[in-house]
């Protein structure tokens, strides 16, 4: 409770609920669209950026095993998502993978929000868990994706979808800065550390602000949606955060690096995922897949989940 | 000269599709501005990806015809888009066709 | 099918009672665009609010009819706004009305 | 009322130029949108400043006329701009005369 | 005259002249307007948050007295502006009270370019301030629409204008940022102090860079609205600031809270104001009451007022 | 090679890479244009800012000789690049004129990228090289577009392209922050030294970023262009990087004041001249223009250009 009450007073998730409030008082406040375009792709470079930088220190024994662990937790995590909602819930198949396609992949936000309050915490998360972050990205998109091409006839934009997986904005943002980082290493990425570290958190500030106010919008989609994705979208986290509690402290990982690999692979994508579903699964109602991902499962996170990660993660492997 | 306006409103991701496949069918240039909109469905993906796009684009009576029809069998069924036309008089005419 | 696109450019601020309004005189759907304008009033405060906005939708001729009645009514005196409207030939017409 | 829409598409530099020109001709306003394109003319420095614009003005036959010629007459050759027209119903029309 | 030349080479001040100046040479130089409304968004919730932080280390005895003063000013300073422009220059009941409003709220940057005046001259003004800005924005644009209330048959939009009032944009964002920062306080605002505080100067530097090409647009309308107004944005300025500085000492302020609080009374409005009014009463004239504000007192405060405002306080208080 | 190697593995250069990366690899990837345009303006102040602070600083006869040395390479390098594109190549007035109007200005982002260079090679060049920056970059678009002017009937637009010229959003930034960072001098420059210094080398990789997604569009033309016009914007800028060498030694300027000078001098502007040229030579086509300076020289510059041209500079003078 403690912790969650911690969590809750972070700036980072005061900004979050405060977008709410703004929508839930009907003010006319609106972000212009460019300047929420324009925090993602800074986000995303200064993730990559870091991580790459960070991963150049990183012996690459270390790294294998985290690695690994990442892209079977990409694997596994939609075909759970998907026998759930297409067996439990009894949803067909088109919107059964197109959730499936979310929760397989990963939200940056919700990543950064757990960073975040390990820090609080004094706690530090291992340097390269941005390059888990894009290993994670792309796997549980096309996995979901090609259960039904299994189940049905071949789908002709399968390979489209899967080109806009692989050169999606965000994870060629993503991969180049890390690229980059890589290369460039501690001592060469100085002159650009001030611009991508410093402001970032009150960037990060500023993108919350806003996808609190599109949170809002999708809370009037709930009603709609029924009991059961609401309750999908908060359970089928805790589900794939505890596994991935488990195979995170397996694969060696600090207390934090497992918190904030919980999170990770708890959280559901709403951004490079809707792009593909649209393109692959045309049939699949983006009212069922965004108001999961964006308008359950992202806020349980934000404010429950984080803290709840952290308290079993220390139940565990503390 | 008259000749037609057809324009084509559709979910962004559709977008260079569109494009490709009204410069197949006879037209010699475009115009595309960002909109918003809402229509018979509710929210689509394009809440990420940006808004709608409008393109516009004059051809003659034969391509307009063939743009529509193209339109309407690709992506009526699965996709948010619309298509109408009007007849609109343009100078140097010749150029469009 | 041959409708009515009507075509209503307003100061930003009375973009949500215009479409309140459209909607309830039976429009189905609607575009909006941002666009900049003058016109025969100077400045406007607008100016702060960001740029007019553009509404755009197809309705059939009688709905045509009574958004243009209310716009006139509701807004000529005081607002900056304005509104035409034209015929347009569009596909699976049933759609919008 | 019926009256003539004029659309005029042309590269972002041209705008002020065609502002005043259509002004003198007798537009008494006007509505101006960002838009992108493609014509007969490939790579333009629009690229640099922003986009293409589309000016549109609601003005009596005449008018309308005096203005396509003028476009016509001085910026077809050189730049990329077309203009087209097509009959509108309008409320109050006299208010754009 | 020494005080006005430091401020007149202030870098902000600087920017805001080199705007005029822009557009006084036809240069095609344009911002774009979603630049200016990300950057005002980025200073109101940086001043909210910066004013929060700071109102959670003040006593609240200390900050009551302030409060009250504030709230007095802001519901005399319109009825003194209306008396004034009704009276004694004839104008009719809808754009005089439209006037009002203006001059009953307040000029976020009129308020930051005072503090950063002070700064210069080696003062530094109660960090509480920025709560007293959200406090005056508001009452006076209220008690300016309820006059035609008040004369004439009730108005059915006065409700619609409240709410925007109240939920406009601007305040919303000031208020979020005062309570974040309230609820945060100093420790946990760290993290996003570099992103808030760092820049800050430097993004008002742009601002008041395109401020001055939007000021120098209100310019060509100095003829059409006539030498009464002209006057009344330069003398009813100074008659607020002068009150102003009185009812601040007497309040406790500083002198340079003084100096920041009749600031921020003599100012004008030019966001929240005009679209209130624009709903509330759509037959007052923008061209008047944007001109008087943005066009002359604005233009007035930044570069004579601030230094006078300072004079004044010091032989009354210093 | 060595040398190149370093250049190529600096972040800048890298974000270039990447950006034409992320277009061969057909990524959806857009920047706002706004976001593009916000970035150049927050560089051309910043350069401005910084050039005339340092100005602040300089005795006024250290200063006369460089920018002599400039405004002499702003006359003659737009008259030996019409020389060899019109006598050599062939190529028609119109075009040959609008391209070395291109050559005789300068490109902002290639100037910031050997001032990167040098400092990663532990050089510091002199403060005022921002000045010469701005003394750059109109004459030369003026010689070129004088030259048709001369060869036939006078063409009524060359004033208007005056005006733009001299009044284009670049230019005006520009020296609009150079005469306010003069005036305001080391001390009051502190208060948005923040903004504009730290966060400098960000931006700047943002920018190359994006810059290198628009030069990839370029690269599609060059077939059309044909062989002359890639060899030209290749060899010309190394010709006129030669002379500028022997100049800015000769006119006092340190070893790296050279480099940038040379860099300078061989770039060429892809945004204020492509303005002019529109507008006084309507008949050139931009795909040739654009295509040389920014597909061709731009990149080869980025790249091989700026260690060659420290190359060359070391072993005439270092
Ligand atoms: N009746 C209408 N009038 C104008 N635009 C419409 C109309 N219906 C739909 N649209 C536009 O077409 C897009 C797709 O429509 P829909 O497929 O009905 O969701 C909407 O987002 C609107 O931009
Ligand atoms: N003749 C016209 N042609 C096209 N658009 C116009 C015309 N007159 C007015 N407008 C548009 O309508 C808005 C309001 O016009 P007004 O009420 O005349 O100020 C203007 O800002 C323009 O965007
Ligand atoms: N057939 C067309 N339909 C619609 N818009 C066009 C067409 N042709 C040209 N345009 C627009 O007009 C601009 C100039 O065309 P052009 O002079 O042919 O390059 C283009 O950038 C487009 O925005
Ligand atoms: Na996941
Ligand atoms: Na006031
Ligand atoms: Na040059």
């Amino acid at each position: 409770m403690d912790t969650i009450i911690t969590n809750l007073t972070s700036p980072v998730v005061m900004a979050f609920v405060m977008g709410i409030m703004v929508k839930a008082i009907k003010s006319d406040l609106e972000f212009p669209q460019v300047l929420y375009k324009s925090i993602s792709i800074y986000l995303l470079v200064a993730i990559g950026l870091k991580g790459g930088v960070e991963l150049s220190k990183t012996p690459f024994s270390e790294f294998i095993l985290p690695a690994s662990a990442t892209i079977f937790m990409g694997i596994i995590t939609p075909i759970i998502a998907f026998v759930i909602i297409r067996y439990l819930g009894k949803v067909d198949l088109d919107n059964s993978a197109g959730v499936a396609a979310h929760y397989g992949s990963v939200s940056m936000v919700t990543f950064l929000a757990s960073i975040s309050y390990l820090q609080t915490e004094g706690l530090e998360p291992e340097g390269f868990m941005p390059t888990l972050l894009a290993l994670l990205e792309i796997p549980g998109i096309i996995v979901a994706l090609m259960i039904p091409l299994l189940q049905k006839s071949s789908n002709s934009s399968f390979g489209k979808a899967m080109h806009e997986v692989v050169t999606g904005g965000s994870i060629v943002l993503l991969l180049g800065g890390l690229i980059i980082g890589f290369i460039a290493g501690p001592v060469k990425f100085q002159s650009i550390e001030p611009f991508f570290v410093n402001g970032f958190q009150g960037a990060l500030f500023l993108f919350l602000l806003e996808l609190g106010m599109v949170t809002a919008r999708r809370f009037r989609d709930l009603k709609k949606v029924g009991f059961f994705i609401v309750a999908f979208g908060i359970l089928v986290p805790i589900l794939h955060g505890f596994l991935a509690i488990l195979i995170g402290f397996w694969s060696g990982l600090s207390l934090a690096g497992t918190v904030v690999f919980a999170t990770m692979v708890s959280s559901a994508s709403y951004i490079a995922a809707p792009a593909a579903v649209r393109i692959a699964l045309p049939k699949a109602s983006p009212t069922i897949y965004l108001t999961a991902s964006l308008g359950i499962t992202f806020p349980f996170n934000i404010t429950i989940g984080i803290p709840l990660y952290y308290a079993i993660s220390l139940w565990i492997g503390g | 000269m008259e000749l037609e306006l057809v324009t084509i409103i559709s979910e962004r991701f559709l977008k260079d599709d569109i494009l490709k496949m009204i410069e197949e069918r006879g037209s010699k240039g475009h115009t595309i501005t960002d909109v918003e909109g809402e229509g018979s469905r509710g929210i689509r993906a394009s809440e990420w990806e940006g808004k709608n796009v409008k393109i516009e684009t004059i051809v003659n009576k034969e391509t307009a015809n063939k743009i529509i029809d193209e339109i309407s069998e690709l992506y009526f069924e699965n996709y948010a888009v619309i298509v109408y036309s009007k007849t609109v008089r343009v100078v140097r005419g010749d150029k469009y066709i």
